[in-house]
């Protein structure tokens, strides 16, 4: 079935990631939740376990070694993000520890203190509940509103409907990028253009294209954007906020206490420069830097290569899924599409296909993903999802098929 | 590779395919609904109590979902009837997988015991315990 | 000058910290920054590269067998972190990046909904920045008032003063367990009676006591208790708040997104159970297992162990450092104190003399530890902090008695 | 084991232990304090311009902290006499590491800094280009 040469050097990639020689009950693991969190290459387990066996040390302001070392590899680490999405410098890279807190950021930071009655913040309705949950709940404290742009039958956004909903009441506009539902790839450059053209921010949910697309935040023209560690083979417990230097400038602080002060009193404090003015406490260190090492391995791939390869699979396994007819796959085509395939089998519920998919060894996800209300939009409460990432194979979605097929059998 | 032989044995398919007890209860003394909203597992149970008022004398479920929940669900109706109010109260997640006679992984033990708790909790709310609209799980 | 047995099996803990190892310009380290950083053993760096080799994957939906190990080690994780401080279970457990985030949390969830005009916040003099800027912001945008409880000249509560400022208009006691520049122990329960006394809850900073004493919630009926994993052996980018269940039960969210939620709609969200409640998006997964493993690696010494261990290392150190008549030691005296000394040398300015020990690889901290306001009451800007932890000996106190001499040579 | 020979040069020691044009000038043209307050180190220079207004004639410093901003202080207070105006608002952190003649560590230049960022701070008052009561560095 799958004979085609790769984009990527699978082999060499796959070398990397001992985690895909597991066996359950003599078979091999065929790892399709990407979406969710994707593996990580030895280069960033080395760069974990070197920190910790060589220079683990509190930042900023130690005067001795381990905590010079420790200062600059984490401090490098801001730029070497910067430069992995196109931002002028560290200034503008925050680390959070996840894409969601990174949302709740801006939100508290900006939203709390600008939002007020009258004001409108536009998302899309297939946002993830990091950017939805937080933008609704911070707009009831404060009075504003949210309005949601409709996706067509296809699954793309209606851009007509965010033409009318995007106003000058709109103070900001929260989308997407690549929907982690549909694989929908959302033109956020004209959004933004949009956004900007009413005097309204913009904020990027990148947590599924930072990862396997090259996205540079000044071609997007994004205020700010947003990205998590776990999902672009860094490690658990970072995300990225990265915001314009001027807005990150004059927004009131969110986390208060060490290092983001320059001067406190019993009575008031003076806050630091970008970027630690918003990094409270002891940072994600080790985080940190073993994230600018997962920059430097996905740039060595090509985050061109990388596209194209997602690209693939997901055509492939777009075909083969609604080859049957008794699959509906959500989202745009199979050509033009992010490395995911959310589905449903007729006759079985995406759980239980999940459960019998991981008697042989496929790993995917079933549940709402995190979009129930696009769900609701779907008219189902959970599909199934197969994820790509630069290790997998067109063998490895035939193995899913075959699964899929299984399951079809039992419940037939 | 297995095909799902250990999770969905026949019986539970057979459940799945054939719900027995199926179908709203006009008559019912205790009615509540539930659902498990990370699955979409939902579950309404019906019961209709002997007139000792503390005896099940037969109880019905509409729902939808995974195989796991439905057919927990409609084993769980036959095995109510009869039972009094109190032996179903004390029940726990361990019943429920003796009845299913299957091994669950722990994220699918929540679809398997939503029956249960919608029953359960109908129960503490026609004995005036507690007062909610809605049984949900995590 | 160091003959004495020691409590702990140095040698045998040394052996799981490779770092200490390394050598500059050919002198073997002498880590002495304990407070800021501990150093992570190899069981706990095995333990995360273990995670990300074998079992990598996004938590509590996952139906296949990766995410069902992940979850499983995930929310023993919160079990064990439970057990370690004395708390009924997981429900009391909400993983954060660090201590400073768990203030936040409680700050946000419940202060900024809670607190308003007349309503009073007690906090000491010697609170680090965490609790410190944290509950000042919180105040000045609630309308509430912060009071500090004074210190006396030995550096420990002022218990009258405390017994004054805590008054029925007190809705919050946010004390620091042991003061990370005084190394005082400060009578939490005591603390914790008489803020109850007067229905206001207690929030414990036990960034400083929990890493290296038995800290047990429950006795202390501490309403809130943070701390940090990187300062206990464990990796960075993880904190613990402790929250008794009730009250985290009714408190509003903090973070929105992902996890923390039940249902979603376009219009309104339900929140989880705790303590998933508070942990929105991807948690910090493999950071949370090491945590718990941590918490195995310290109870297998023996927190009291570790008590004595430190007590003993932290009154050579005051007696040494005193001897010579030209050093200002800050807090109470040697035999009853945490594991830590912050100081001045008369001629040498504190900054000079971690440049100076630097030399001879001896590690200290200088600067105003994050207690600017209490450096302030000190009457100096500045000290020099060597802080102790399980693999530190009395000879390692010699080599920095020893670098301090040297600096008092240089600048005589 | 060195004796901070590196960092601590006789020139750097000389310069802390006897500071150069040490004390408040009465008569000066600007002057302006500064800190970095997570070191502790403060420096309040003063400057007294030559008739062209736009050539420094003196330099005084007052401060306190650690022998680098202190020594660094006072070395830049004998290099700033004679200069324009434009030639020290065009110095960067290369020419006092040169001045000081020693190598710093990242967390050290902080301190070498301060007195050339005030001394800057306070010809851009001056000049009109900004308006702040201090200078505060990280
Ligand atoms: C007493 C005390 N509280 C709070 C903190 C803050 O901890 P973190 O930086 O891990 O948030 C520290 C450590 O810096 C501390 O010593
Ligand atoms: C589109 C999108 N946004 C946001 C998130 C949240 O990321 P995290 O859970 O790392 O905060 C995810 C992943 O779950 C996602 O797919």
């Amino acid at each position: 079935m799958s004979q085609q040469a790769e984009t990527l050097d699978i082999e060499r990639i796959r070398a990397d990631f001992p985690i895909l020689e597991r066996e359950f009950d003599g078979t091999q693991l065929v790892y399709l939740d990407n979406a969710a969190t994707t593996q990580t290459p030895e280069p960033v387990v080395e760069t974990i376990t070197e920190y910790y066996r060589k220079y683990n040390a509190n930042v900023h302001r130690g005067i001795h070694q381990l905590s010079q070392e420790a200062s600059i590899a984490y401090e490098e680490a801001h730029d070497r993000v910067a430069e992995f999405i196109g931002a002028a410098g560290r200034e503008e890279i925050v680390f959070t520890k996840n894409t969601t807190e990174s949302v709740n950021l801006v939100a508290y930071a900006w939203g709390l203190n600008e939002l007020g009655p009258g004001d409108e913040v536009v998302l899309t309705e297939m946002e993830h509940h990091a950017s939805l949950v937080t933008w609704q709940q911070i707009a009831k404290r404060t009075g504003a509103t949210c309005k949601y742009i409709p996706i067509t039958d296809e699954g793309r956004l209606d851009m007509e409907a965010a033409e009318e909903l995007i106003t000058d009441d709109t103070e900001m506009v929260s989308v997407v990028h690549v929907s982690n539902t549909l694989g929908t790839i959302n033109p956020v450059s004209e959004l933004a253009a949009i956004a900007h053209d009413h005097d309204s921010y913009v904020f990027v949910d990148a947590a599924q294209s930072v990862p396997n697309r090259p996205v540079d935040v000044a071609e997007i023209d994004a205020d700010f954007l947003a990205f998590s560690g776990h999902k672009m083979a860094g490690p658990t417990g970072i995300g990225v906020l990265y915001g314009k230097e001027h807005i990150l400038e004059g927004m009131e602080p969110y986390l208060y206490g060490g290092e983001m002060i320059l001067k406190v009193t019993f009575e008031d404090s003076k806050w630091n420069e970008l970027p630690w003015k918003y990094e409270a406490g002891t940072p994600v260190i080790c985080q940190g830097i073993a994230l600018a090492k997962a920059c430097d391995y996905l740039d060595e791939i090509g985050m061109e290569n990388i596209e194209q390869h997602e690209s693939e699979l997901a055509e492939y396994a777009y075909d083969r899924l609604t080859a049957e007819g008794d699959v509906e796959v959500y989202g745009p085509p199979g050509d033009d599409r992010g490395g995911l395939v959310a589905f449903n089998l007729e006759s079985v519920h995406a759980h239980d296909l999940s459960s019998i998919l991981n008697d042989s060894a496929v790993a995917i996800r079933a549940g709402d993903h995190c979009t129930q209300p696009l769900h609701d939009v779907l008219g189902t409460a959970a599909s199934a999802r197969a994820s790509f990432y630069i290790y997998n194979t067109k063998a490895e979605i035939d193995k899913l098929i075959e699964a899929v097929d299984d399951a079809r059998q039992l419940f037939a | 590779m297995g095909l799902g032989a250990d999770m969905y044995r026949q019986q539970i398919l057979d459940h799945y395919k054939n719900p027995r007890n199926y179908g709203e209860l006009e008559d019912a003394d205790i009615e509540h609904v539930g659902e498990n909203p990370m699955c979409g597992d939902t579950i309404k149970m019906f019961v209709k109590l002997a007139d000792d008022g503390v005896t099940i004398e037969y109880v019905s479920f509409v729902g939808d979902g995974c195989a796991i929940s439905q057919a927990s669900a409609s084993m769980l109706s036959k095995e109510l009837q009869g039972r009094s109010l109190e032996s179903v109260e004390a029940m726990d997640r361990d019943d429920i997988v003796e009845m299913l006679g299957v091994e669950l992984s722990p994220m699918r033990i929540k679809c398997a015991v939503l029956a249960e708790k919608v029953v359960q909790d109908a129960i503490a709310i026609h004995n005036g315990e507690i007062e909610i609209d809605e049984t949900t799980t995590e």
